[in-house]
């Protein structure tokens, strides 16, 4: 499915998708909230399988976050980046996807632990690599620590 | 009948009132320090008897950071941490974050840098790969195929020294091409490598791939089928082992891979001994794919004219390599600065890190090293 | 026996006994798996005979004979010529480009014969300890000051011997790399 | 012309008759006599096997150096033949430490049942002509029996360890060393029925006119290659190194054990590998017993002068050479491999063998 295709068919999906086209793939711009139901049929449907999320991320733009999923199929070999913004900075909260993609499970531990984005209905939520006792989320922008040594 | 468990025989945490473990269950740590674990990998491993219930990874032994490290440094400079994410295949980490500088610039590299690029990404190829097989065959408990390959690895790094000027983090690229041009000894020095290696690879079959003590560990162990394979995001030999077409170099080529002439291998058994065959199938590829370029390295330029300060503009860039675990994504989120706003790294171990406790669901403790061992993990491009 | 497989040919010998009656597989397998392990303990015996193909480097004993590649990265070094005079005429740009602030140099100003304020290193810090040999430094240089040293025997006893000053006491900047 | 002989083949008996009338001339009392030889014995056994496991050490290093093409050892001494001398230095200045929470009484004690249950093995070999400590009428059977009690100190080890490395480790080697008991007891078996006894210096007697291994055609060649695998397996020694299996349980048994309590598991190790490699030169290929080709008299002559003691040691150190072939060029086999390969095929083969070389026996179809 091209570029086109793709954005027609998931402004039916989702009505509050908007569209990024500047890039290499075709960016999909929701609100957090909306992201599952957009994202079900991107999996399920054959003219789309999404069956492979190759990214997941997430962006600290200081008065919003942005998880980023770039999901691509095997079977059609199109991609397409789903952008869900979360407005809540101070308790971030998005549904898992680990449900849908299985690879998800430990990304979004790793994103838990240094963006501090809660996954709701995720499986085992876990401070992937700093443990429990560290306090901070260290790849948000306002993340200071004493022992940071500045070049 | 169906088995009840009573309140006894589970061993529940004092204070959360979490099941720790049932009875007959016992849990032991398999790393940090571990002579199977190549790392500080941490795997916490639910037993019975000898066989694995389930596995926990915990990671972070190593994590420096270097997402948020990236966010300081330059686009010339932030290539280098990268050499120390998977520094078995540095070379190609690099090479994969001077193509997205590249890609969001629209930079055309010239054709003897691209050359240079591939000749030098394939022969890191090979290298981890014969590293992988020496300590496939350690893990095992065979001692010696270990020296073996050691000795033809060494002369591909001999081959890195004289050129790049170190041996295992290059750091060689710079976007726009190469660092330097070639060393005039190079293409004589390929060439007696890649002899070297096809005369050598039968005594590889000879003492492992032939052997029916180390065929027997691998077939039918640590099965992952194609579905799970896609679903948990396994790139590289790993998930080719599992019949999944996600070679890189073929599905979305750089730096003129498609102008080559060579196989992506795939075997759709999903079994270690797959995984095995992938692999070595690929040192053969890769000496394919350098017989093709070495005697015709375009003239020109090894180096794009670039700015001093680069700056990418405004927007989001995703580039993906093949290493020789798989695919590596390199995620760059750009405000217009001299600087990543925000740098991610898709590294292939992680994902194939992840399907690790599928592969190993109901296997023995020797199954898990011979999965571990055929997927190939480097842990520090797990914790980046 | 040659292993086809659906790419390339392998010289490998894949073990698959065909379904041939239980005695037969039994036995073809017992003989299969010992021509197998002879075949590996072949391999290593011949080496075991042959000592000529020994590849052990015999490093520390041959440190007289161990020459270096051309282009080997082993630490910074800022040359000076027999007049004590090196190239550095502290522009700062390798400060600049190295990724971990490995290099610290410390600038003043001398006036120079024809009354001119100019600037000039007082000292060249290079911190040994953060360097990664990332070869950034020596690209950014502008007058060709500094290049990669072949030393690579750099373990000390403490941390400190490794933060080194580079230019020597006394030293000067040459005529021709002024500006 | 006696003197001459002596020379030239060094006999034991001669120096043991003679230390005996020395002895005797010395003290009058028979009881004082023989504990006077039993410490002589003991103490010139515990040099020779100490000097034996400094040998074998090296030649372990020296094998799987050239094997893996590399040099080994060669800084300690003369071609770094001092190098496992340096060795048992630092181990013994080691800290012996003993884990916190484990039993501490056993596991002290494992190190030493171990190396004593390897040591008693050696009491009924001979070692060359007419030079032998024990020569007692169940030989075999003895030296079988006590081999088996080896798993008494590796799983006292693991189990005491309080490591669940180490308890996997011991528990692999008690299924382990049980079945394979039987292998190599049924190969032994095919011997004692073809001469008869299980008196070591009777077996070694029936060689005298060809070793087993030539005389036994093709039912004691398997049940020769049956004893080299399974004995391999009985001394933990890779491919069979399941108890220890580095890659996996990071040392097995022996994992929480450190300085002298370790160098004594690796002791027993060297003296066991040295004991199987013995019982199977004497068994199959002759003991002392020199090589003879039917009627060439020159030729045999030639071979008896060359010292029994030398051919003994020659034989042993061929199958030890063999045994350290196997363990530097295959990998580990899983465990459940391990007993497949015990269970379905070494102990039907050997079952089937000891009946075919019982047949041989009754109607007497050897040389």
């Amino acid at each position: 499915m091209t570029k086109e295709e793709l954005k027609y068919k998931l402004g039916e999906i989702s009505r509050e998708a908007a569209f990024d086209e500047t890039g290499e793939f075709l960016n999909v711009i929701i609100p957090s909230p909306e992201l599952l139901p957009l994202i079900k049929p991107l999996r399920l449907n054959k003219e789309f399988y999404f069956d492979y999320l190759f990214c997941i991320t997430c962006v600290d733009w200081k008065d919003y976050l942005s998880m980023v999923y770039h999901l691509t199929s095997t079977l059609h070999r199109h991609t397409c980046v789903v952008q869900a913004t979360i407005t809540d900075v101070h308790c971030p909260q998005i549904e898992s996807v680990s449900g849908i993609w299985k690879t998800a499970e430990l990304n979004e531990n790793e994103i838990y632990d240094l963006f501090g984005v809660t996954f709701l209905n995720h499986p085992n939520l876990r401070r992937l690599f700093l443990g429990d006792q560290w306090k901070g989320y260290p790849l948000r922008k306002d993340y200071t620590d004493e022992h940071m040594i500045l070049l | 009948m169906q088995m009840t468990r009573k309140p006894s025989d589970i061993t529940t945490d004092a204070k959360s009132g979490e099941v720790l473990h049932h009875e007959g269950e016992f849990i032991i740590n398999m790393g940090p320090q571990h002579p199977a674990t190549h790392g500080v990998l941490h795997l916490k491993i639910w037993l019975e008897g000898e066989t694995i219930k389930k596995i926990e990874p915990h990671l972070g032994y190593i994590h420096r950071g270097i997402e948020k490290m990236c966010e300081r440094l330059s686009y010339r400079q932030f290539i280098f941490s990268t050499s120390r994410m998977d520094y078995l295949s540095a070379h190609i980490n690099n090479q994969a974050c001077a193509l997205a500088v590249e890609k969001a610039l629209g930079l055309e590299v010239p054709p003897r840098a691209k050359a240079i690029r591939i000749i030098l990404a394939e022969l890191t190829r090979i290298a981890s790969h014969e590293l992988w097989w020496a300590c496939s065959g350690l893990d095992l408990g065979g001692v010696t195929p270990f020296f073996y390959a050691f000795r033809e690895r060494e002369a591909i790094n001999d081959i890195m020294e004289e050129t790049c000027g170190a041996r295992l983090t290059q750091n060689f690229i710079v976007p726009g091409g190469v660092m330097s041009d070639l060393h005039h000894n190079f293409q004589k020095r390929v060439k007696r490598v890649l002899t070297q290696i096809k005369d050598n690879l039968h005594e590889y079959d000879e003492i492992l791939t032939g052997n029916i003590i180390f065929q027997n560990r691998l077939k039918e162990v640590g099965y992952l089928s194609r579905e799970d394979a896609i679903s948990y995001g396994c790139t590289g030999p790993a998930a080719r082992g599992s019949g999944l077409s996600c070679d890189i170099r073929k599905l979305y080529p750089y730096d003129g891979y498609e102008k080559l002439d060579f196989d992506e291998i795939i075997f759709n058994e999903g079994d270690c001994w797959a995984r095995y065959r992938v692999r070595m199938a690929e040192i053969l590829q890769s000496v394919h794919i350098i017989e093709q370029l070495i005697d015709s390295i375009p003239d020109g330029e090894f180096q794009a004219k670039t700015k001093n300060v680069i700056k990418l503009p405004k927007g989001q860039f995703y580039q993906r390599v093949e290493t020789a675990r798989g695919e590596l994504g390199v995620f760059i989120v750009s405000d217009g600065a001299a600087t990543p706003y925000r740098c991610k790294f898709r590294s292939p171990n992680f994902s194939n890190l992840s399907a690790i406790p599928q592969m190993a669901q109901g296997a023995k403790i020797g199954d898990l090293v011979a999965i571990m061992a055929t997927v190939d993990l480097v842990i520090p491009d797990i914790d980046r | 026996m040659v292993l086809i497989t659906g790419y390339v040919k392998m010289n490998g010998t894949e073990i698959n006994i065909k379904k041939t009656g239980f005695l037969k597989e039994y036995f073809g397998t017992i003989f299969t798996s010992l021509s197998s392990l002879l075949t590996g303990m072949k391999l290593t015996g011949y080496y075991f005979i042959h000592p000529n193909k020994i590849i052990t480097e015999q490093y520390p004993d041959n440190r007289a004979t161990l020459k270096m590649a051309e282009r080997f990265r082993g630490e910074v070094t800022l040359p000076h010529n027999e007049n004590n005079e090196h190239r550095c005429n502290g522009c700062q740009s390798c400060e600049i480009a190295c990724p971990n602030g490995s290099i610290k140099i410390v600038t003043k100003h001398e006036i120079s014969e024809d009354g001119k304020k100019k600037k000039r290193i007082d000292t060249w810090v290079y911190h040994l300890e953060m360097c990664t040999f990332c070869n950034l430094c020596i690209e950014a240089c502008p007058s060709k000051a500094i290049v990669m040293g072949k030393k690579f025997e750099h373990s000390v006893y403490d941390k400190s011997q490794l933060v080194k000053i580079l230019n020597k006491p006394g030293s000067k900047v040459m005529k021709e790399a002024e500006e | 012309m006696e003197k001459l002989h002596l020379l030239f083949v060094f006999s034991f008996s001669w120096l043991a008759s003679h230390l005996n009338m020395w002895l005797r001339t010395g003290i009058g009392n028979s009881f004082l006599l023989l504990v006077t030889e039993m410490l002589i014995a003991g103490i010139s056994l515990l040099a020779f096997l100490v000097i034996l496991c400094f040998f074998l050490g090296y030649m372990e290093r020296k094998v799987a150096a050239f094997m893996e093409i590399r040099l080994g050892p060669n800084r300690v001494g003369p071609k770094g033949s001092l190098q496992i001398v340096a060795d048992t230095v630092k181990l013994l200045f080691k800290e012996g430490l003993t884990p916190d929470g484990s039993d501490k009484f056993l596991f002290n004690l494992a190190p030493f049942v171990v190396v004593v249950t390897s040591m008693l093995a050696i009491a009924p070999l001979a070692f060359a002509r007419d030079f032998q400590l024990w020569d007692v009428n169940i030989g075999i059977f003895y030296v079988t029996s006590i081999s088996s009690m080896a798993v008494i100190g590796i799983l006292m080890a693991g189990w005491s360890s309080s490591n669940k490395y180490s308890l996997i480790g011991a528990m692999r080697s008690g299924a382990q060393i049980v079945s394979y008991e039987l292998s190599i007891g049924l190969s032994l078996i095919s011997i004692v029925i073809l001469s008869g006894s299980l008196r070591l210096s009777d077996i070694i007697q029936s060689q005298a006119n060809g070793w087993w291994i030539f005389k036994g055609h093709i039912p004691v060649l398997i049940s020769f290659i049956i004893f080299i695998i399974a004995s391999t397996a009985e001394i933990n020694r890779a491919p069979f190194d399941l108890t220890e299996a580095e890659q996996e349980l990071t040392g097995g048994f022996h994992t929480e054990y450190a300085g002298m309590k370790f160098a004594m598991f690796l002791l027993s190790e060297y003296i066991n590998l040295f004991i199987v490699s013995a019982i199977a030169a004497t068994i199959f290929l002759g003991g002392w017993m020199p090589f003879h080709i039917g009627n060439l008299t020159g030729f045999n002559h030639a071979m008896d002068y060359i010292p029994s003691s030398l051919w003994f040691f020659g034989k042993t150190f061929f199958i030890i050479f063999i045994i350290m072939w196997f363990r530097w060029t295959f990998p580990r086999l899983r465990i459940d491999q391990l007993l497949n390969l015990e269970w379905k095929y070494l102990l039907p083969i050997s079952m089937g063998n000891t009946l075919l070389v019982s047949a041989m026996a009754v109607f007497g179809w050897y040389l």
